[in-house]
């Protein structure tokens, strides 16, 4: 394959992950001129998505670009990380046009930066002023019932496990109860009966 | 250009509060009270809805005002804009964005003004409850006087909240505007809140003076 | 002479109501569904004049409705309603067709300087496509109108009804004006292949977007009068006029009748392909009718 | 000018449904008949319910809360709680119903709620042993 050969004398390797996918991992520094020279010249017209995963133990984020070729048989993903604190892409919008609407998205979710950009503004949200909210360490949890707070009606809700073993612990009262009242009364019959025993051993 | 930011003003309909005083005075409340509810009755036969496509509850308004279950066989009607409605119906979640820009709406309708929601998602949050950019209780930022429930709601479901609706205003029942104009400031918090002070343009609040403003 | 003119006032409301009602019926039926009732346009028009607030932008924007409820009540006046009888007749006999013509244009002139002051810009947007169809449509119409003129000698309406009584009925003698006429009448009612001002997915009911409560209830009224008016002015043009109330009823309905099944079943013309075709088919129309009139009288 | 005359004048024939019969539904005074099988408002046969929570932890909205009932109806429910559905949040998806263990919890194809206070959408299923039989 030309590109295999091609990646290859870049010391670069294409990973084929099944029969339409394969993936290239790069460095940042060499990501720019390794997708210029796919659409160049490899004729990587399409640009699917630019996928960007949080690797916040690391401390990187994991950005993929997928690319197609006019064809439509198969998928290249080029991937590179970048670090978290300064979180900056070169941007492809001059390449492909689709890039712009993705980068924008990228930077309302990820806070990665794109210098360049054109419309890097406000997309989905608007005024935010939050740590992006796809991040991993922004408490989507937390931050929901700060500012949307439940409807405060279903308070006497239960929880059924403690629930099963209250009712547990009652069953198991009660059997204990029963068996003692079960055997105070055979006390008492006890009681009772010896007075008859003895009447009637009289 | 819209022209909208110069400041709206309000205009009294024929049987507005000076009115009602003179009939008062000239002891002739009772009429009053019949033309009242005569005009009650009008009302609530000619609802002019905006149907404003928040989220899936769009998907059910088309068969709802088109020939299946015809919706203007009891006077409900779809129009254009937002100044001619009676009603609004929110169809499903509402984005913060998408708030803001109901909330204009629904500013923006003359009064007497309804609100209708459809789905769960609205009542308290439905599938959304856990997103970062969806409102969970919409009576919170905007009084609702209609609350339909269905995950989405069929069309039967929206009549039956029209019938509602209907009878609410027939009898007279307190109507959201009523209560959003008494509470205007619990509302606006709540939308402050949320979001982040950025409501805007910011008519109703010139309207009440609180923002420092008046009525023109 | 007042009290017949609001008794007309109140026919036309009436009637004109009643006609918007049918219309809806009969729009609800075509497309398979029950209608709503024929008074639904009465309890609209009560709700709006009752609501507790219009929006308004200044004295300009109060005299756009205002202004074309007088063209369309003055429209009203001047048409002889009933050819045989003395009704109105005194007011009648100072219009002649060409200030109708006029009265015509002034509606939706007046409703221009009222939504310009509301500057919204989907009304402005609604005025310019609503002024751009007018050109086409008073091509045809004032052409079959000077058709009429010429055939009968005078411009006075009341001459031509009389005219028709002896000669026969217009619609027969000049059907090629009528044939024009009918077309742009379908305009002036703002039914479908032209309905381009107020189309509600593209510019939210135009002209009308930014008038609310009372306002809008006096363009639903004055829609009403203006409606009942030009129906009448057909009537008298083509069909002779009428003697009575059920000849008028049942003259206006027949023209409606034709003129809202045009409108429901065909789909709507783009602001160009509206004026093209206007200035086509109709204004040809209409000048072969008057082309025969002249020549063959 | 060539002019489709076919194209002109079929649409005309649209005005042969004036003389028909609608076909519209009307509503309030005509129900039609809801498909078995259609994913309504619950139902919870109460005598063989478990109170087991299942349907509460399956819950990806949140929907479900187990609480006391009135009185007891199945000696053998083991918490004593039943579940009570938020329609606030409930999406319909029948997760609930396919996970629960005595198959108590099921869907009635009555569908309908509208109501004017946003707080009464708390719902306590109907005790139904099936679709179409009460015993409550």
């Amino acid at each position: 394959m030309d590109l295999a050969s091609k990646l290859e004398k870049l010391s670069l390797e294409l990973v084929q992950k099944n029969d339409y996918l394969y993936k290239v991992s790069v460095k940042i520094d060499q990501l720019e001129s390794l997708l210029l020279s796919f659409i160049n010249e490899f004729n990587y017209i399409t640009l699917d998505s630019i996928n960007c995963r949080d690797d916040l133990e690391d401390g990187l984020f994991t950005i993929t670009y997928c690319l197609q070729t006019e064809a439509r048989d198969h998928i290249v993903m080029v991937q590179t990380s970048i670090e978290r604190e300064t979180a900056s892409l070169p941007t492809m919008h001059t390449i492909w046009p689709q890039a712009e609407i993705m980068e924008r998205e990228m930077h309302e979710m990820f806070g990665v930066d794109f210098p360049g950009h054109p419309t890097l503004i406000d997309f989905a949200l608007e005024y935010w002023d939050n740590i992006p909210p796809l991040r991993r360490d922004f408490d989507t949890l937390e931050y929901v019932n700060s500012m949307n707070p439940f409807r405060g009606q279903r308070t006497d809700a239960l929880d059924t496990k403690e629930e099963m073993k209250k009712k547990r612990e009652a069953k198991k009262a009660a059997k204990l109860k029963a068996e003692q009242e079960a055997a105070a009364k055979a006390a008492q019959e006890e009681q009772n009966n010896p007075k008859q025993e003895v009447s009637g051993d009289e | 250009m819209f022209g909208l930011d110069k400041g709206d003003k309000m205009e009294s309909g024929f049987y507005g509060s000076s009115l009602k005083c003179k009939f008062e005075e000239s002891g002739l409340a009772n009429t009053h009270a019949i033309m009242e509810k005569a005009v009650r009755w009008f009302e609530s036969r000619s609802i002019f809805v905006v149907a404003y496509g928040t989220g899936c509850g769009a998907i059910e308004m088309p068969p709802t005002f088109t020939s299946r279950y015809d919706a203007e066989r009891m006077g409900v009607v779809g129009v254009a804009t937002p100044r001619q409605a009676d009603l609004i119906i929110l169809s499903g979640y509402l984005a913060y964005k998408t708030l803001r820009r109901v909330i204009r709406t629904y500013e923006q309708m003359q009064k007497p003004r309804y609100i209708m929601s459809l789905g769960s998602c609205p009542i308290n949050g439905g599938m959304y409850w856990d997103s970062y950019n969806t409102i969970k209780k919409l009576d919170d930022y905007i009084p609702v006087d209609v609350a339909v429930t269905g995950c989405m709601p069929r069309p039967e479901a929206v009549i039956d909240g029209f019938v509602l609706l209907q009878e609410r205003i027939r009898n007279g029942e307190k109507a959201g505007w009523e209560k959003y104009d008494e509470n205007l400031k619990f509302y606006k918090d709540n939308q402050k809140r949320v979001l982040g002070g950025h409501v805007d343009p910011a008519y109703e609040t010139d309207w009440y003076n609180l923002n420092g403003g008046g009525i023109a | 002479m007042v009290f017949q003119i609001i008794l007309l006032i109140m026919l036309a409301y009436v009637v004109g109501f009643i006609y918007f009602g049918l219309y809806r019926n009969i729009t609800a039926r075509i497309q398979g569904r029950y209608r709503p009732t024929v008074y639904q346009s009465f309890y609209d028009s009560i709700k709006l004049f009752s609501k507790k607030q219009s929006v308004s932008y200044g004295w300009m924007f109060y005299l756009g409705p205002i202004i074309m409820a007088t063209g369309a009540v003055l429209t009203l006046i001047l048409v002889p309603v009933f050819s045989d009888s003395d009704f109105l007749r005194s007011v009648t006999s100072q219009g002649n067709l060409f200030v109708l013509l006029y009265l015509m244009v002034l509606g939706p002139l007046g409703n221009a300087l009222a939504v310009g002051t509301g500057g919204n810009p989907f009304g402005v947007m609604g005025v310019v496509r609503g002024l751009t169809r007018l050109i086409g449509l008073e091509l045809p119409f004032y052409i079959a109108v000077v058709g009429l003129i010429i055939a009968a000698n005078s411009s006075d309406i009341v001459h031509i009804i009389d005219m028709q009584k002896i000669g026969g009925l217009n619609i027969i003698n000049h059907p090629l004006l009528f044939i024009g006429a009918m077309i742009s009448m379908v305009g002036f009612f703002g039914e479908s292949p032209f309905d381009i001002p107020g189309a509600p997915q593209e510019v939210y009911s135009g002209p009308r977007t930014e008038f609310s409560g009372k306002f809008l209830a006096l363009l639903m009224s004055q829609g009403s009068l203006f409606a009942f008016a030009k129906l009448v002015l057909i009537v008298d043009l083509f069909l002779g006029g009428a003697d009575s109330l059920e000849m008028l009823v049942l003259k206006t309905f027949a023209i409606f009748v034709s003129i809202i099944f045009i409108g429901i079943v065909y789909g709507r013309y783009k602001v160009e392909q509206a004026v093209d075709f206007l200035m086509k088919l109709p204004t040809l129309i209409a000048v072969l009718g008057l082309a025969r009139v002249v020549w063959f009288g | 000018m060539a002019i489709d005359i076919k194209g002109v004048l079929s649409p005309l024939s649209a005005i042969g449904t004036l003389f028909e019969h609608p076909r519209t539904l009307t509503y309030p005074e005509v129900t039609k008949d809801i498909l078995v099988g259609y994913r309504g408002f619950h139902i919870n046969n109460l005598e063989t319910c478990i109170g087991c929570a299942s349907c509460e932890e399956v819950c990806m909205n949140d929907a479900i809360d187990m609480i006391h009932p009135d009185k007891e109806y199945n000696p053998k429910n083991t918490s004593g709680c039943i579940p009570r559905i938020d329609y606030g949040r409930c999406c319909w998806c029948s997760l609930c119903t396919d996970v629960c263990p005595p198959s108590s919890l099921k869907l009635d194809n009555i569908c309908i709620h509208a109501d004017c206070d946003p707080d009464n959408f708390l719902y306590m299923p109907k005790n139904i042993k099936n679709i179409g039989e009460d015993v409550s």
